[in-house]
């Protein structure tokens, strides 16, 4: 379980990113964060493995203080995946997958042989192992960074926007896999996006920003959905959905 | 350091500042051929820098080639053209023109390549035609590149006309030359600490030109910070923004 | 101390481990003698080592002083000159020992007393001198520097730069022939452009090495000095007093005893002409004469 | 022909010389640059006077690189006590000239390293030195390489003014060849300075395909080309 | 009228982009082009104004072959936005609204003035008339974009996928505007999307590319959507669609 307690977020050149949040992000489950651009989704997502540090407000992970924990550390046993993959450019498929196993000092045929495995896991010919990223499709990058994000099998995995540049058609195909990966695997999951209708699909648990780092609502899509709590969430809603016959 | 204060009593002297020999004259004469080996250099490699850029075609040849100019040793040139054609101001400018050529064409080849290659689509779209692509578009926003190649070059320049002294010519180097064989360490250092003056000088001018030029339109789009802010998702694939013909 | 002058850095001598460093200056004829002194010597078993084309005479000094060269082969009139400038003998004579007292002296700071000597000098001499071309000599009816005085119109001198402030360039001329002239300065100690400068006109006089082969080639006329402006220039080898053992003396005298003006012209002509590397030169020499 | 022939010698011995001249600078050149365009990056955007830091050095690297080299040559003994027919001299110089020239495209081939890899770095446990040696220099190689590659040729290109304190190189050959009138020693000279430069420019090319092999196979990003025409263009 | 007659594009590198293309474009109404990445939208597109000349085939405007028209004529007659706008970095808004004007050699004054007045018609407050680009939104800047390429009245719009990189609810916004904008202005208007949604909301007709620079589907939506033409069409409109319990 993460746990916000009272957290703000004053970035030096004074704009307020976060106010005074109190959040619960419930184990084994994934909650996604959506809102529009600059509501401070990333910078919550980001103060869990200490990449951001609250202004003020502690953040607990399964009661313990983070403020505590060593960031380099912490960051090994939390996997993140951002959009664009966040790829090492110079490095291969299989050394990207394996880049924490290798920074924790693991064995590099041993961390090469799991990367590979982990390849198929997240649905990656294994013929591609030595091609470099920019070798690969958006979609194929991004398997790779999902892949990246379970090296070192954490607990909690952070996804920043992961399928916000490819295409609809491979989107579809990555948000299923996702959906298929989580049940196998199991993972406290917290997503960012700012497509509502990814947010409501994927979500266990749906967390509305507001912008000015507030969240409008929390809840489950249909509480969301049957439920907003007030003009901005319905308005919010009511932009996600199609607005062409195809409703 | 005693030499220093030397040399400051050197620039001090008022018999050093009048004359044909004074620091006015010497410092004139350096200004002159340092403009005029600009002006002949600039003639020559901006229309070819800015073709290259321009059209993207003949940078296989010119690229290699300007890097070849710059082995060319300056002294050695300078003294084989002296030995050509005899002493006078045509060997060491033919020399500095070619020392001075490199920056000025990858300035400006690499300032219009820098440009953004969907603004230029753009611009075409529109309906530039392919001159005003290259004076509406790419050299106002490659200004301050092409002039940043030009800076070097003339810093460059204005210091290796020190070295063409070796011929009789004026200029601060005859400070130097003068100096050498001469002991007289006070002038080695009043000359070259005139010429870092004026390559500073100049260099200050240039630095000033530089952010003269720049587009206000591309000054505002600075952002100094970097934010954790994601990108909207953008197109993949710029492939068709390669110039089907120029 | 270091009072501020680049060339009196007398940090630490390195304690020669028996190899003499020749150092020459940046001439082809002066780096000759000192491949030529290196070999003889390397001939009679002492290990060399040459450094050409160091520079002027101030900086070869320097670097003798410096403990960085030991032996340079010199000109005995320009050498005092830069040792004790108030000298005023011309003579082969009274020059070599007017200088041997110099140089024990230290010439006035330039070299440290007792710590350098001056071998015996060569009968050949190689002096500066000034050129005209035949046209000019003939036009305004000048053979002798006396005879410049009555030269109407500008006069200009090619040569090196030093040649502003030493004894017998432009100063020289003014207080011994009152003869007023500027100097136009080419780094080529004497040569092709020095030459062109006379030949096509641009300058009335050229300062050029006397036994420079290109006088007799292109029919100068090379000036008559009746006050001895030009000190007698003999060859001489400067060398630090620590390395120089009687059989160091003893081989550098043999060489001097040979090295007539006829022998520094010919093997001029070979650098000039020829194109012969200096080392080359040198070799051939010292083989020729039987070292 | 037949004069380098005959001469081959001397012609050798100059070129030699010239070779050790030049890499010295180069290599202790780069050492010094890439700490300097560290520097110069990661106090860009501190508060206060460190921010100055950047600007600062890069102007300090302009000057460097306005002093004229003969005169340098000439008073280094003064400066800092070297001995005068030292080539230390030189090669002191020419570092100076060669950390002038790369510190700029250091520090600009290290910020144009793209952020979002530095962040997902940091974001997957880099420290912060192992992140610069990991991550940021090998991506910023491409434009160092583009530095390096007009430092190397600028260096071999600049040893040969050394030849007029008795520094020898094959800058001899201009010496003495302007002394005797003697045209094609001066082209053997710049001949053999030009393939001496050309030579350093193909080894530092195949270094960089070596140590680089990922730049094989893709396009460098746009900073990136930015950076390395900036380079270039010094 | 714009009409494709058999039009094909092989660019130099080998890559068929186009193929056999017969099209006709009715004017006054609203022609979207959608299809996922790759698939030669922008390129049947940039056929229009000549950016792009077929490598076989004829294209026609109102019967005429734009072969025989000098192509920066005929781009100074066609209106043309796309995505990010494409506006020149260092002139101000007015200015870039103008540019097709100013290089018809109009008065600067007259120009200038008929810009100031397109800016109202697309919904920018005046007083941004003399900022740069890089100091507006990326919905403003989009705004400006639309406005230059009306400004020479065109009767041809081409819009190469104008609203894909705003904010979800900016989009809206613009899709909106655009809506009222044909209205208003009547113009035969050429869209490029990848997204269907938008697709079926702004087009009179819609034309489905598959890879391979073939036609899929051509159509009103309704028709698309009740009468898919291969299962290829199908998929394709059903990845537009939410997936979450949005639907
Ligand atoms: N390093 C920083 N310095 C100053 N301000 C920042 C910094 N990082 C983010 N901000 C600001 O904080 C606010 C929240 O930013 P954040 O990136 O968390 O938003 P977001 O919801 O992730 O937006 P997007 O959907 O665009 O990614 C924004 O106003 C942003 O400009
Ligand atoms: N200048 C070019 N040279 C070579 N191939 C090109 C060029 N421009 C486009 N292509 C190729 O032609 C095909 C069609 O490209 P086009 O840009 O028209 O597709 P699109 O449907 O617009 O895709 P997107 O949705 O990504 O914009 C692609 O395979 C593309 O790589
Ligand atoms: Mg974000
Ligand atoms: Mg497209």
């Amino acid at each position: 379980m993460i746990e916000f307690r009272a957290v703000t977020k004053r970035f030096p050149d004074g704009t307020l990113a976060v106010d005074e949040l109190d959040l619960v992000i419930p184990p084994r489950q994934v909650t996604v964060f959506v809102g529009s651009s600059g509501s401070g989704k990333t910078t919550v997502l980001r103060m869990i493995n200490r990449m951001v540090d609250p202004t003020a407000g502690t953040i607990l992970i399964d009661g313990d203080d983070i403020a505590t924990r060593e960031p380099v550390a912490l960051r090994r046993s939390i996997g993140y995946v951002m959009q664009n993959s966040g790829l090492l450019p110079h490095r291969t498929v299989v050394d990207n997958i394996a880049t924490v196993p290798f920074l924790r000092g693991e064995k590099k045929k041993d961390a090469r042989a799991r990367a590979r495995e982990l390849m198929t896991v997240v649905g990656l010919d294994a013929s591609l192992a030595d091609r470099y990223p920019a070798q690969l499709s958006g979609g194929q990058q991004q398997r790779v960074g999902v892949a990246r994000g379970l090296a070192v099998d954490p607990n909690i995995l952070l996804m920043d926007e992961p399928f916000g540049a490819v295409d609809p058609l491979v989107r579809v195909e990555l948000q299923t896999e996702l959906k298929r990966l989580q049940r196998e695997l199991d993972k406290t999951v917290v997503f960012v996006t700012h497509d509502i209708d990814e947010a409501f699909l994927l979500g266990d648990q749906v967390v509305l920003f507001k912008p000015g780092g507030t969240v409008a609502q929390r809840g489950t899509p249909s509480e969301l959905l049957e439920h907003p709590a007030d003009d901005f969430v319905a308005e919010f809603i009511e932009a996600g959905r199609p607005r062409s016959i195809l409703r | 350091m005693n030499s220093y204060s030397q040399a400051f009593a050197w620039l001090a002297d008022p018999a050093h500042w009048s004359g044909a020999t004074g620091v006015p004259q010497r410092l004139l004469e350096h200004l002159g051929y340092t403009g005029l080996t600009l002006i002949v250099a600039i003639a020559i490699g901006l229309p070819v820098g800015l073709l290259i850029g321009h059209t993207g075609r003949g940078r296989e040849v010119v690229v290699p080639f300007t890097g070849a100019l710059r082995a060319l040793p300056t002294l050695g040139l300078v003294i084989l053209l002296a030995l050509g054609l005899g002493i006078g101001i045509l060997p060491p400018l033919i020399a500095l023109v070619i020392l001075a050529l490199p920056p000025i064409i990858a300035g400006a080849y690499s300032g219009v390549e820098s440009v953004d290659r969907e603004v230029v689509d753009a611009a075409r779209s529109v309906g530039f035609t392919g001159s005003g692509v290259l004076w509406q578009v790419e050299v106002p926003l490659a200004l301050p590149l092409i002039v940043g190649g030009i800076r070097s070059a003339c810093l460059q320049v204005i210091a290796t006309w020190t070295v063409a002294a070796f011929l009789p010519l004026g200029g601060l180097g005859r400070f130097l030359y003068d100096a050498l064989p001469n002991e007289d360490y006070a002038q080695l250092l009043a000359g070259s600490i005139l010429v870092i003056v004026l390559a500073l000088l100049v260099d200050g001018l240039f630095a000033l030109v530089q952010r003269l030029v720049t587009p206000r339109g591309v000054l505002a789009g600075r952002t100094a910070d970097i934010r954790t802010k994601t990108q909207s998702p953008t197109r993949k694939d710029p492939s068709w923004l390669a110039p089907e013909k120029a | 101390g270091n009072n501020g002058n680049p060339l009196s850095n007398d940090s630490g001598s390195k304690g020669s481990s028996g190899t003499i460093t020749v150092g020459s200056a940046a001439f082809p004829e002066n780096a000759i003698l000192a491949y030529i002194y290196a070999d003889a010597l390397s001939d009679a078993g002492v290990k060399t080592d040459v450094k050409a084309n160091i520079g002027q005479r101030d900086r070869y000094i320097a670097a003798l002083k410096n403990d960085e060269i030991q032996l340079v082969p010199e000109y005995t009139g320009n050498l005092l000159q830069f040792l004790d400038s108030t000298s005023k003998v011309s003579s082969s004579d009274e020059v070599y020992s007017a200088l041997q007292t110099a140089v024990k002296n230290g010439g006035g700071g330039k070299l440290d007393a007792g710590k350098a000597e001056v071998l015996d000098q060569a009968p050949g001499q190689d002096a500066d001198s000034y050129n005209v071309t035949k046209k000019f000599s003939d036009d305004n009816h000048v053979t002798s520097l006396a005879d410049l005085k009555n030269v109407k119109g500008e006069l200009k001198v090619a040569a090196n730069p030093e040649f502003a402030t030493r004894p017998y360039g432009i100063p020289g001329l003014k207080s011994t022939y009152g003869v007023s002239a500027t100097l136009t300065p080419i780094n080529d100690s004497g040569g092709a452009n020095t030459l062109k400068a006379l030949l096509d006109g641009s300058v009335q006089l050229a300062d050029i090495y006397s036994s420079d082969p290109s006088i007799a080639k292109n029919n100068l006329v090379t000036l008559a000095d009746p006050q001895h402006l030009i000190a007698a220039q003999n060859v001489v080898p400067l060398i630090s007093s620590k390395v120089a053992s009687a059989k160091v003396k003893d081989t550098l005298n043999k060489v001097s005893a040979k090295l007539t003006t006829d022998q520094l012209s010919d093997m001029l002509k070979k650098s000039y002409n020829d194109k012969e590397a200096s080392d080359q030169i040198a070799k051939e020499w010292v083989k020729a004469n039987g070292f | 022909m037949n004069w380098v022939v005959t001469n081959w010698s001397q012609v050798s011995e100059y070129g030699l010389a010239h070779i050790w001249l030049s890499i010295p600078p180069i290599v202790i050149g780069f050492a010094i640059s890439v700490p300097l365009g560290w520097v110069a990056n990661r106090f860009a955007f501190s508060p206060g006077v460190l921010r100055a830091i950047r600007p600062v050095l890069l102007t300090v690297a302009g000057i460097l690189y306005a002093v004229p080299s003969l005169p340098l040559f000439a008073l280094l003994p003064s400066l800092i006590g070297t001995r005068i027919l030292d080539p230390l001299n030189v090669e002191i110089a020419l570092t100076l000239y060669a950390v002038a020239l790369m510190v700029r495209t250091t520090a600009d081939g290290l910020a144009a390293v793209s952020s979002d890899v530095k962040l997902s770095a940091s974001a997957m446990g880099y420290g912060t030195a192992r992140r610069f040696f990991g991550v940021e220099l090998p991506l910023a190689g491409p434009v160092l390489l583009a530095g390096l590659r007009v430092v190397s040729v600028s260096t071999v290109s600049l040893v040969t003014i050394g030849s007029v304190i008795g520094v020898n190189s094959l800058g001899f050959f201009f010496i003495d060849g302007y002394q005797r009138a003697y045209l094609t020693e001066v082209w053997v000279g710049i001949i053999g300075t030009v393939i001496i430069a050309l030579v350093f420019d193909v080894l530092l090319v195949l270094l960089g395909r070596w140590l680089m092999p990922w730049t094989r196979r893709q396009r460098i990003s746009r900073d990136a080309r930015l950076a390395a025409a900036e380079a270039v263009s010094a």
